[in-house]
């Protein structure tokens, strides 16, 4: 059961992991390759956490159960700080003046 | 070790030292560099040498790189590029590299193979440590033990290194001006964003408590004086980043910060002083049974691990500040990164 | 008062950490958890302020469910972008500016944070009351502040009541 | 569970090489701060895969948490550059640019 549990988690992680790393490669500006970063980073590293932290429950002991808290408190840390970061990067790169993509520019071009 | 994982990530390694090396831009060269050591870390963790890789965390990773972002934004971004007549002292230089590396590779045929269990290290020093640790120290931790007891003397001085960098850096950079104080410049202008203001002062004291819970269970986990002294100090260069240098320095001004600075290498020192003041030899912790209430030798020399990591921890944390302050504001101490 | 309360926080933070129980250890805490204290009070509580505190963690924990339902969504909106054949023909960003009803910092806070992690928008920059929020595709960018806005603003009382 | 792991540590280490493609063709200094980024979080998550492997979860579960730690802090002192420095002075590859413009404020 919480192996099935883990299995599940970690392969839905790694998916949108996945995912959103292809994002990261195929967006065509900084700021959608943003979006891909941010927001794909914060789901699937908290799934694959998660997944871990309920397969270090595996064998129940006190200083498992430890263990699994402080994933949790990673989790809870990277909900905090990923947003954080990536709108740290973000406004970097306005502040720097990077020019977003948008169509009618594309059309333009055209 | 893992030899799937060693192989994925020693690649990864290799093509961001060689990208680190071949960009231009400097500040691209430092975030590279930045992932060198994330990836780095990574294969300490994974070949099992637990300290080193939270040490590489903890500098490489973390301090490291804002002390090279802070260097390139008080210097200049990008190289001083001239196309002709350096070919040849390129060429030069290549040849001596290209030397050195095939002098190195030969000299490294003589070593004994990776964790080969009848390599001298392994068959003499080791089992040493590895059998007598518990019974000596009461110390889990081999790795703490060997550090802050077996060879105390090689640390001290490597903190009497971190403490003479920061005072070199200090002595090099710092400007004092006659009308100025220690928190002075009133044009600072701070990150203009909330968002990061308010995360980073949440977490500032949970770092803290981290830093501390590293360098109080140096014994039984990973860590010590070394890596809880650079995220103690990490903690402060984020209240610098997020708000402004003044803030950092009203916590912690350049006067206490270098007491504290001293107080840390004094606090190693005094340690082994006490020892031979006890009438045993420099560091031999065991003799402070005698001070300390109701310890015999063994946790004597535990508490004696844990009253060193201190110092330590205080030493390299004056020393991160001091360090992070000074580069980043020209050593005027108003305005920061 | 509030020094009680950081220190209590912190000191659940340590036990979580350390699992040792013994004498040495807990003082050991005791002694990190006061200089933590010590040295960061008046960055942990910066707003001085009134009671209602623990309410409003309560409100914040119940705002949490939606927020990780709308993070979800986010993640499959994107990559259902990043994976469908020609990502350049799905995506039409822009960016725009909004203005918000919200005083407080914090719950401006934690508005922008939940705009990033909502799908196809994140917050570029917060000024003041002045949003500025780059949205990965027109229907995105007309769904702001909205409802959000309303959830984020009951957290914190924030339109009277 | 102990291969299956190591699968999921090999994925996540190709992972890291698509962002590393981001990291080390750039554009823009940026971009390569993002790259950063994303590998920053995978090595979290892979320093507790690495920890299951080993069985020994205590050890590793220290490293990471004062990695995600010092990965925000970096990601926040390299992003606060942008903010005096307001140019991105995109170079690529000394191979691919031959003459750099360079940083000319200051």
């Amino acid at each position: 059961m919480i192996i099935a549990l883990t299995v599940l988690l970690t392969v839905t992680g790694f998916f949108f992991f996945f995912a959103t790393t292809i994002g990261l490669i195929r967006f065509p500006d900084f700021y959608s390759r943003m979006h891909a970063a941010g927001k794909g980073d914060t789901l699937s590293s908290l799934l694959m956490l998660l997944g871990l932290a309920i397969y270090s429950l595996h064998h129940f002991s006190f200083g498992n159960f430890l263990v699994s808290l402080k994933i949790i408190f990673i989790m809870v840390f990277i909900f905090l700080a990923s947003p954080t970061a990536t709108h740290a990067i973000i406004d970097a790169g306005f502040e720097s003046g990077v020019k977003p993509w948008t169509k009618e520019e594309e059309r333009a071009e055209e | 070790m893992i030899w799937q994982i060693d192989l994925m990530v020693l690649t990864l390694i290799v093509f961001c030292a060689f990208s680190a090396v071949m960009v231009k831009d400097l500040l691209s060269a430092a975030i590279i560099f930045g992932a060198y050591s994330f990836l780095m870390c990574l294969l300490w963790t994974e070949m099992g040498a637990v300290d080193v890789a939270f040490t590489e965390a903890a500098v490489g990773a973390g301090v490291s790189t804002i002390f090279m972002i802070a260097a390139i934004f008080r210097t200049s971004r990008s190289v001083k590029h001239r196309s002709r007549g350096r070919r040849f002292y390129k060429l030069i230089g290549f040849f001596a590299a290209a030397v050195t590396g095939m002098v190195l590779l030969y000299g490294q045929s003589d070593f004994p193979g990776w964790a080969d269990p009848n390599s001298p290290a392994s068959s003499h020093l080791s089992p040493y440590f590895i059998t007598h640790t518990i019974s000596d120290t009461a110390v889990p931790n081999i790795v703490t033990s060997v550090l802050a007891d077996y060879r105390g003397f090689d640390t001290m001085f490597e903190t009497a290194v971190i403490f003479t960098a920061g005072i070199a850096v200090i002595f090099v950079l710092r400007q004092y001006r006659r009308d100025q104080t220690d928190v002075a410049g009133t044009d600072e202008v701070a990150y203009q964003s909330p968002i990061i203001q308010t995360v980073s002062r949440q977490m500032v004291p949970f770092i803290q408590l981290f830093a501390l819970y590293v360098v109080a269970h140096g014994h039984h986990s990973p860590g010590g004086g070394f890596q809880g002294g650079v995220i103690l100090g990490a903690s402060f260069i984020l209240v610098g980043l997020s708000y402004d240098l003044r803030s950092v320095l009203k916590k912690m001004g350049e006067g206490p910060n270098i007491i504290f600075g001293n107080l840390g290498v004094f606090l190693y020192a005094g340690i082994g002083a006490v020892c031979i003041l006890l009438g045993a030899n420099f560091l031999d912790y065991s003799v402070l049974s005698r001070i300390l209430p109701a310890t015999d030798s063994v946790m004597a020399r535990s508490h004696g691990i844990l009253g060193v990591e201190i110092g330590v921890a205080i030493a390299v944390m004056a020393i991160m500040i001091a360090i992070y302050v000074n580069i980043s504001s020209h050593g005027k101490y108003d305005k920061g990164l | 008062m509030h020094f009680i309360y950081m220190f209590l926080i912190m000191f659940g933070f340590w036990i979580v950490l350390s699992g040792k129980f013994d004498a040495f250890h807990i003082t050991l805490g005791v002694i990190s958890c006061l200089i933590v204290s010590f040295l960061s009070l008046d960055l942990f509580f910066h707003e001085t302020k009134k009671k209602g505190r623990i309410a409003e963690v309560v409100r914040f924990l119940s705002y949490i469910p939606w927020l990780v339902k709308e993070i979800v969504l986010a993640t499959i909106h994107v990559a259902f972008i990043a994976l469908r054949p020609n990502v350049k023909d799905n995506i039409d960003p822009k960016v725009i500016m909004f203005k918000t009803r919200l005083k407080k910092d914090l719950s401006k806070v934690t508005f922008a944070n939940s705009i990033t992690l909502t799908p196809g928008t994140i917050t570029i920059k917060v000024s003041d009351d002045e949003f500025y929020v780059h949205a990965l595709t027109k229907k995105t960018a007309e769904g702001l502040p909205g409802e959000m806005e309303e959830r984020v603003g009951k957290v914190f009382k924030e339109f009277g009541e | 569970m102990t291969t299956y792991f190591i699968y999921a540590g090999v994925g996540l280490c190709f992972l890291m090489f698509l962002a590393l493609y981001r990291v080390i063709l750039g554009p823009t200094a940026i971009d390569r701060l993002m790259g950063v980024n994303v590998i920053g979080t995978k090595t979290t998550v892979l320093l507790i895969v690495i920890g299951l492997i080993y069985g020994r979860v205590e050890m590793f579960v220290d490293i990471a948490i004062a990695y995600a730690l010092l990965n925000f802090i970096a990601t926040v002192g390299a992003a606060r550059y942008f903010q005096h420095r307001k140019n991105l002075c995109s170079v690529g590859f000394g191979l691919r640019h031959k003459e750099d413009k360079g940083d000319t404020t200051e």
